[in-house]
């Protein structure tokens, strides 16, 4: 990666991040909004990755497997809790789950 | 970290409450696979696995020091903790065997998750490194985000679990993002590390104010678990939506460890950043405490009005933080334990009094109480009398040593706002007294019986414990400052 | 030598009465309650003549009542002249009407409930006169108060005796507004309220001819006397509280508890000679009312209104007196009318009796040869009050006419014309009652000794007493005035034989010159027979408007609408409002909950990253 | 065992056992009626230790309670002259209570009974405190009970009022807390003497600034209490909404608290923002007094007209108060027992009135003196005694308090007695359209007094006469404590000493 500076990297992650929440905020679809999750995530790793590259230590590349693995947990609750969802509601629309309120 | 380590006996015995309650977990999972029939006694066996992890805990504080190359540390704020969300674990459990067999859900997954979610609670409280917090954090929620939807069938629990998943890992994400920055910017996650670098202040005002930032992310990912304004949105919606029992545990543990590594982060690692983040926890407290009991008044729904009482009592504990003083820290832990206490208790009783499928949560349905059940609305009376902040309950004292903690630096107008506002809040609460005592039964109240053993164990030990911490507060206010005294 | 044996003896009569009346044969209530009378008027006879010649003040302290501070109210009892005079007074005269009341009430109900309340009464009329210091007056002062509502209000049953007995109560209430802040003043400046101690420090006080506190205090108690005493602003109850049995009147209303005042104002001459201006306040106010009521006097029918407002008008003539320094005068007239204005009421009450209840003059006449002994004896009472020569009226009147002669001849002719104009309406009472004929239709009868007795014994001290002579007796205390003139007695002698010859000219001779002459007057004849409205423009311009303001402005306005559902409910209105607001806030929908964590977040990245950078 | 301590316990017991009894029996009411007369006839021992040295404080409970690091709070209370009589009078009114209570609940009274102990329980603990942070917990400890008493009990809109009541005194009782919090902060304890120890010894002084700020933290929760006028109108709806028994509580003690607590701790603990307030609050009393007197004139309902006029005659009790001189205070607290005995009196006949009518409309009622003759009487001693009739017992308190106010301004003096005129017009009134007049056919059978009822209605009146006529039996304890509170009061005066004080000092000088 000789050549790319540091700060490249850190802006991808930036807009990757943003990217992610911009998703959760505007897409309507309740799996598509849980994929923004996972792209947020991905732009932590990738901070994480870069970080640790620059600094020359391991930690970095180890949370990333921390980070991963914790997100591959919630991608099996979460699709499971969307099942459940879509089994009482048989819709994904995430508007349509706004029972609860007030 | 060196390549070649090993850990010593001692990190096992710090590490021992997680790594029990880890196996109890295991052993009702794979219990629960071979079981048939009633699965009540599942439910003991993870009572029998609180318990031990409560006295290895105690074992634990014994020998306290940092483990695993200062991943986590044992002292007596984490074991307060430990102890306190061990505690919320036991009487949840008690309140929810007769809960789940009135549903018709008796599992051994329930108390399984409730375990493991205890498990990340014992770690947030002991985490000493920003991604033990998150994984802490993370351990904790997942279990309590399917906890939140445990009756699989019913709307409510489904709406609240996806509302509390989503939002949740929304939130962490931005954690998780302020770590990362934090990681690049100090070079590391450790706690005491990030204090260090910002007092030696080595690196330019930009790098200060990126680590700023970095803060700013970590702040919102906890206030978000700890629900406090803007982030407190989620909360009513996912108690009302969880069963009774679900809820009150989400209300009092996952949210008392949240709390317990707020402070210990913004006390240690940020400790020397506060002039920053004073003024903003200031904002946020009042704007909590106005939130949560203004929007409180006008609910009719029990659970849903519990809901935003935590908010606003989150609010009460940031008046705490912004003292940002060891009284401070000392206030809240004994806020967050006599809170515990009251809000389980109250939220029992409710469990007990909804009926099947939770039909009776309307304010109405307390109607007449008082006639059908004296002892039990005595006791909900109690519970809610505290919540109010009358004196001899642990809500009281809660309260006092909080703003007392707040006038000890200075704080006056947040003081008297705050109080003001804990007597605003006294209108809505009174509300559910004079449905108990003050009308005449109704439907709900009519065909009321006594709650079973498991439940009225809980409602009374949470009972006299906020009777305990009302009338001779003294011993855990000692421990609790001694706590404290850990964040110099 | 113990003086609260005095008070005592009536106080256990209330009692005994009171407690066990109910349970009592009438013999034994009325031996009680006359003998607890006799019994106080035998010891008051008997301490006097120990206490002979009087050469000091004779002083019991019993215990002390109250001790604030500086203030110490003690419980003591004093005798000295001025005492004397009222003790033999107070229990002479009501001595007799006890007895006669006996008679009287015969068949009225709650014989036993009449008699402690009028035990009741002599007992805190005597602690008022025997006491030695203000404050202990002041609880005779509301006692007697209290004892006068009990019995206007004696027939509770009728609305017009309830209504007069709180008019009673309530307009006193106003006195003792004025007479509580004169208290209240003298503890201020002289640290005491009591006499002997007040008279030491007021020696030494300077005469004010300004208004200044002394002033201030003299004029405040003086108030307080309007109201007991019944003079102008605040008389206007005593008229009404005829309501009450005709003993009441006599004894309470004529004889003893509406000279309280003048009594009080003789007690603190020492003050009221430090205060020129105070005095002349007094003597004009009482000159006033004895004029005013006088000319009221001659348009009434009711025969006990006639003498309550001659009462009015005689006491104005005591406050006249006292007022112009002549105290003693002034007590003079306050025992010799005790005398003969008893008589006139037990009078009208034998000839009530003996019409069966009927009050109106216009439904008597000629009763003379059918109640003799009562007319004679009111005839005696009749030439007292009009002061012909050496009745016991005739002495009193001039003492006090001579002293106004000397000091204000102005207020010695008013007074003199108000002498015969008295004259004629107590006579036109009495010859509208006893001469003629009998234009009633009952059957009229003597009444029974019990009661002729008393009359008799009135009589005889009517005509008789004016050789008592008061200032002689009080010249140690009150010094005499040397001035022998004889005119004033002639001048005011002559026009009350006018009064009385008019009188008997207008309803013995002509009786058809009284309606000329009520046609005569016209317009001004019913402003003065309907008392010239007073009642009604008091009621006009202060009750209802307080009635109305309390109800309407402070009760529904203030209280309900400005303070509770304004500002409380407002309150409780603005907060519910806001809660409302945030209520809303939580849409239910998560990507909206999401857009407030964000914008949230980006809020608290400013404020901790940027500005707080900045500082 | 320390007596004052006998006397908390034994009521807080009392509440258990009663709780403990079986529900339908007359066990929880002869538990109730034996625990307050035994308290009552106990707490007439204080009378001796107090009276040897009444300006201080005997039989004195000081055992640590509270520690933390950064302040101890221990459990202090003491008794000295005024808290004695008002101890007295709460446990001579409670038994009465209870013995209305037997008669006049009929819906389970055995909760009733368990509250009216944990009340008394509250009250003793709120006169006897010597500590601030104790003082507010009892304070609140007595809230409660009477809240559901008169929630649970009460009659017509039982439950808005009773919430109106408990917020309203809420807000005032969170004013004190944060007073009681910032003292602490200043000083360091919450002790009462050691507060005060620290003022003379000149450890401590407050600035202008923080005196003003803790005044009026405490005197909001105190003015709520009594009431003092602005903050009134919770009065007239609970007195009226709540059951007889606790509107009898209410008036005769509870309002008592509001007072006690001004005379107590706000002159004290903030002298200088006592004196500097002291002309506004004598004006809100006044105001107090004219206006409650002449809203009760205008009263259709006889509690309600009650009501009002306490609101009349606590005015006299501020007043007083805020004298700041040795008849003022003298007058305050002995109008407090007066008050206590005559309304709580008037509430108690009241109540039988009720009992026996079914309603206190005025315009329900008429005549009752011919078919009740005794009662009348009775009542009617009890309205001259409320009056303000010498030999009775408000006579004393209202002419002493109008001394004080005099000397301090005699205006004040001069507007107050206004109300002494009005109080006579709306009793007597009332009197006349209730007793007197013709008895219409609802009225005239009803009966009059049985010898039950004569039970707490003679001790009654005889205190009235006794408070009375034989002032002196009590005054003493009272002048020597208040004189101690005056004195106290000059203490850390950050302030010039107000124009009438001056008489005060040379009063002080001529004792």
């Amino acid at each position: 990666m000789h050549g790319v500076p540091i700060s490249w990297y850190l802006a991808l992650s930036v807009v990757l991040f943003g990217l992610g929440v911009a998703g959760f905020v505007y897409r309507k679809s309740v799996i598509t909004v849980f994929m923004s999750i996972e792209l947020m995530l991905n732009a932590v790793n990738l901070s994480f990755i870069a970080f640790s590259y620059q600094l020359q230590r391991i930690d970095g590349h180890i949370y990333t497997f921390f980070v991963m693995v914790v997100a591959a947990a919630e991608a099996a609750v979460g699709l499971a809790i969307i099942l459940t969802i879509f089994k009482n509601r048989g819709t994904l629309q995430i508007d349509e789950v706004d029972s609860l309120k007030n | 970290m060196p390549a070649n380590f090993v850990p010593a006996a001692s990190d096992y015995l710090r590490l021992a409450p997680e790594i029990a309650l880890t196996i109890f977990g295991i052993l009702i999972m794979l219990l629960e696979a071979v079981a048939k029939g009633k699965r009540t006694y599942l439910a003991y066996i993870s009572l029998i696995g609180i318990a031990a992890a409560f006295l290895l805990n105690l074992a634990a504080y014994s020998d306290p020091g940092p483990a695993f190359q200062h991943m986590i540390v044992v002292d007596a704020y984490a074991t307060f903790f430990r102890a306190l969300v061990l505690v919320v674990g036991f009487l949840c459990i008690l309140a929810s065997i007769s809960y789940l067999d009135r549903e018709g859900a008796q599992g051994g997954e329930y108390y399984a998750l409730i375990l493991f979610s205890l498990v990340g609670q014992c770690t947030l409280a002991t985490s000493a490194d920003l991604i033990m917090v998150f994984i802490g954090l993370e351990i904790s929620s997942i279990a309590t985000y399917i906890l939140a939807g445990y009756l699989r069938d019913d709307r409510r629990n489904n709406e609240a679990a996806l509302k509390y998943f989503l939002l949740g890992s929304f939130a962490t994400g931005f954690l998780l993002y302020g770590v990362a920055w934090i990681f690049g910017m100090v070079g590391s996650t450790n706690l005491d590390a990030i204090r260090v670098a910002l007092e030696s202040n080595s690196g330019s005002p930009r790098i200060l104010q990126v680590i700023a930032v970095a803060a700013a992310l970590i702040f919102v990912g906890l206030g978000f678990k700890v629900s406090i304004a803007p982030f407190q949105m989620w909360a009513p919606d996912v108690y009302q939506g969880a069963a009774a029992p679900v809820s009150a545990f989400m209300s009092a543990g996952p949210k008392a460890a949240a709390f317990a590594v707020f402070f210990r982060i913004f006390m240690t690692s940020f400790r020397p950043m506060e002039d920053r983040w004073i003024v903003l926890v200031w904002g946020c407290a009042l704007a909590t405490m106005l939130i949560g009991n203004f929007a409180a008044l006008l609910q009719s729904n029990v659970k849903r009005l519990l809901g935003y009482s935590s908010i606003a009592h989150a609010g009460y504990v940031l008046v705490a933080l912004t003292a940002a003083s060891e009284v401070g820290t000392a206030a809240a832990m004994f806020y967050l334990a006599s809170y515990a206490l009251m809000n389980i208790g109250a939220f029992a009783i409710i469990s007990h009094i909804a009926a099947r499928h939770e039909r009776f949560v309307k304010i109405e349905d307390l109607a007449g109480l008082g006639r059908r059940q004296p002892v039990l609305a005595a006791l909900f009376a109690l519970f809610v009398f505290s919540l109010i902040g009358v004196p001899l309950t642990g809500g009281f004292f809660g309260k006092f040593y909080v703003f007392e903690a707040a006038l000890h630096s200075n704080l006056v107008w947040l003081t008297v706002l705050g109080l003001v506002n804990s007597a605003i809040a006294a209108f809505y609460y009174l509300r559910i007294i004079v449905a108990i005592y003050m009308h005449e039964p109704g439907e709900a109240t009519a065909e009321i019986g006594a709650p079973a053993p498991g439940l009225n164990l809980a409602i009374w030990a949470s009972a006299i414990g906020v009777l305990v911490l009302g009338i001779f507060p003294s011993a855990l206010l000692k421990f609790a400052s001694i706590s404290a005294a850990a964040f110099k | 030598m113990n003086l609260w044996l005095i008070p005592i003896f009536p106080l256990l009569g209330f009692l005994l009465n009171g407690l066990i009346g109910k349970r009592l044969a009438k013999p034994v209530i009325s031996i009680i309650a006359v003998g607890s009378v006799a019994a106080s008027f035998a010891f008051v006879l008997f301490t006097l003549s120990q206490l002979m010649p009087f050469s000091a003040a004779y002083t019991e302290h019993y215990y002390t009542w109250f001790q604030s501070g500086f203030l110490n109210v003690g419980v003591d009892f004093t005798v000295d002249r001025l005492t004397a005079i009222m003790l033999l007074v107070v229990t002479g005269v009501g001595l007799l009407i006890h007895t006669y009341a006996l008679g009287y009430m015969d068949h009225e109900g709650g014989f036993y409930r009449f008699f402690s309340y009028l035990n009741l009464f002599m007992f805190f009329m005597l602690v008022l006169v025997l006491s030695s210091n203000l404050l202990v007056l002041f609880v005779g002062w509301e006692g007697v108060g209290l004892c006068s509502y009990l019995l206007v209000g004696f027939y509770f049953t009728e609305k017009f005796a309830s209504d007069a007995a709180n008019k009673a109560f309530i307009v006193n209430r106003i006195g003792d507004f004025g007479f509580m802040l004169g208290m209240l003043l003298l503890v201020i400046h002289f640290h005491t309220l009591d006499f002997g101690k007040l008279a030491l420090a007021a020696a030494h006080a300077p005469v004010e001819s300004a208004i200044g506190a002394l002033t201030a205090i003299t004029l405040l108690l003086f108030v307080g006397a309007t109201g007991k005493s019944a003079q102008i602003p605040l008389y206007v109850w005593l008229p009404d509280a005829m309501a009450g049995p005709t003993p009441v009147s006599a004894l309470i209303h004529a004889a003893t508890m509406v000279t309280a005042g003048v009594y009080m104002i003789a007690r603190m001459a020492f003050l009221y000679d430090h205060t020129p201006i105070a005095m002349h306040v007094v003597a004009v106010i009482g000159l006033l009312t004895a004029v005013f009521a006088a000319t009221i006097g001659i348009t009434q029918y009711d025969i006990k209104k006639v003498f309550a407002y001659s009462t009015v008008s005689q006491l104005g003539y005591m406050f006249l007196g006292v007022g112009l320094g002549a105290y003693s005068a002034g007590v003079f007239h306050l025992m010799t009318h005790a005398f003969f204005k008893a008589l006139l009421f037990l009078g009208a009450g034998s000839v009530i009796h003996g019409l069966e209840g009927e009050q109106d003059l216009r439904h008597m006449g000629g009763l003379r040869k059918y109640m003799p002994i009562t007319c004679y004896t009111l005839a005696a009472a009749s030439l007292a009050i009009s002061g012909f020569p050496f009745t016991s009226g005739f002495f009193s009147k001039d003492a006090i006419l001579s002293a106004a002669f000397e000091k204000e001849p102005w207020m010695f002719w008013v007074g003199a014309i108000t002498a015969g104009v008295t004259a004629f309406y107590v006579f036109r009472a009495f010859f509208m009652a006893f001469f003629g004929r009998y234009r009633g239709h009952h059957h009229p009868h003597e009444s029974p000794l019990v009661m002729t007795g008393p009359l008799m014994v009135l009589a005889v001290l009517s005509l008789g007493g004016g050789f008592l002579s008061v200032p002689k007796w009080l010249a140690p205390t009150f010094p005499l005035s040397e001035s022998e003139n004889m005119t004033p007695m002639i001048i005011s002698v002559i026009f009350g034989l006018c009064g009385i010859a008019l009188a008997w000219l207008m309803y013995v001779n002509k009786p058809s010159l009284a309606e000329s002459a009520k046609t005569a007057a016209g317009p001004l004849y019913t402003l003065v027979y309907n008392k010239y409205y007073i009642d009604e423009i008091y009621s006009a311009i202060i009750v209802k408007p307080l009635e109305l303001f309390s109800k309407f402005v402070l009760w529904k306005g203030v209280d309900d609408t400005v303070i509770d559902k304004g500002a409380v409910n407002g309150l409780g209105h603005l907060v519910r409002g806001w809660g409302n607001l945030f209520r809303l806030f939580q849409s239910g929908s998560i990507r909206n909950y999401a857009t407030w964590v964000l914008a949230g977040s980006l809020l608290i990245i400013f404020v901790l990253g940027l500005v707080g950078g900045a500082q | 065992m320390n007596l004052l301590a006998i006397l908390l316990l034994l009521p807080l017991a009392g509440f258990f056992i009663t709780m403990a009894s079986p529900r339908e029996s007359k066990v929880p009411y002869l538990v109730a009626l034996a625990t307050t007369l035994i308290t009552f006839f106990l707490s007439l021992g204080l009378i001796g230790p107090a009276g040897a040295d009444a300006a201080h404080f005997s039989s004195v409970i000081d055992a640590p309670w509270i520690t933390s690091p950064n302040f101890h709070i221990n459990l202090h209370m003491g008794v000295d002259g005024i808290s004695l009589w008002l101890v007295i009078l709460t446990t001579f009114l409670l038994p009465i209570a209870v013995w209305m209570s037997e008669s006049m609940i009929k819906d389970r009274p055995k909760s009733f009974f368990a509250l009216l102990l944990l009340f008394e329980f509250g009250l003793i603990g709120v006169f006897t405190a010597l500590d601030l942070f104790v003082f507010y917990l009892f304070w609140e400890v007595a809230l409660v009970p009477m809240y559901i008493m008169v929630g649970a009990w009460g009659s017509g809109k039982r439950g808005p009022a009773a919430v109106k009541f408990f917020v309203y005194t809420m807000f005032g009782s969170v004013l004190m807390l944060a007073s009681l919090l910032y003292l602490l902060s200043l000083t360091g304890t919450t002790d009462y003497i050691g507060i005060l120890t620290a003022f003379s010894t000149g450890h401590l002084t407050l600035t202008s600034q923080q005196q003003l700020l803790i005044f009026l933290g405490f005197f909001m929760a105190f003015a709520v209490k009594v009431p003092i006028f602005p903050f009134h109108t919770w009065l007239p709806n609970t007195y009226t909404q709540a059951p007889m028994p606790a509107t009898f509580l209410l008036a005769a003690i509870m309002s008592k608290m509001g007072t006690y607590g001004l005379l107590r701790f706000s002159l004290t603990m903030s002298p200088g923002g006592a004196q500097r307030c002291a002309p506004w609050i004598a004006i809100l009393a006044i105001i107090g007094i004219i206006y409650g007197a002449l809203i009760a004139l205008m009263q259709t309902n006889v509690k309600r007209l009650i009501a009002y006029s306490s609101i009349s005659h606590l005015g006299f009790i501020v007043l007083g108060i805020f004298a700041f001189n040795q008849q003022g205070a003298d007058g305050a607290v002995y109008q407090m027992l007066a008050h206590g005995l005559s309304t709580g009196a008037l509430f108690l006949l009241a109540g039988y009135l009720e009992q026996r009518r079914g309603s206190l409309e005025i315009a329900d009622l008429g005549g009752i003196a011919t078919p009740a003759p005794a009662f009348a009487t009775v009542f009617l001693i009890t309205l001259f005694a409320s009056v303000g009739l010498p030999t009775l017992c408000n006579f004393i308190g209202e002419f002493l308090v109008l001394q004080g106010a005099a000397i301090a301004h005699f205006t004040w003096a001069a507007w107050a007695a206004v109300g002494v005129i009005l109080s006579a017009g709306y009793m007597l009134w009332m009197y006349q359209r209730v007793f007197l007049g013709k008895t219409s056919e609802s009225t005239e059978s009803m009966p009059d007094l049985a010898s039950r009822d004569w039970v707490p209605v003679v001790p009654l009146i005889a205190l009235m006469i006794w408070l009375g006529c034989y002032t002196q039996s009590f005054m003493p304890f009272i002048s020597s404590a208040t004189n101690n509170i005056l004195e106290q009061t000059q203490m850390n005066n950050t302030y010039q000493v107000r124009s009438g004080s001056k008489e005060l000092a040379e009063a002080r000088h001529a004792r």
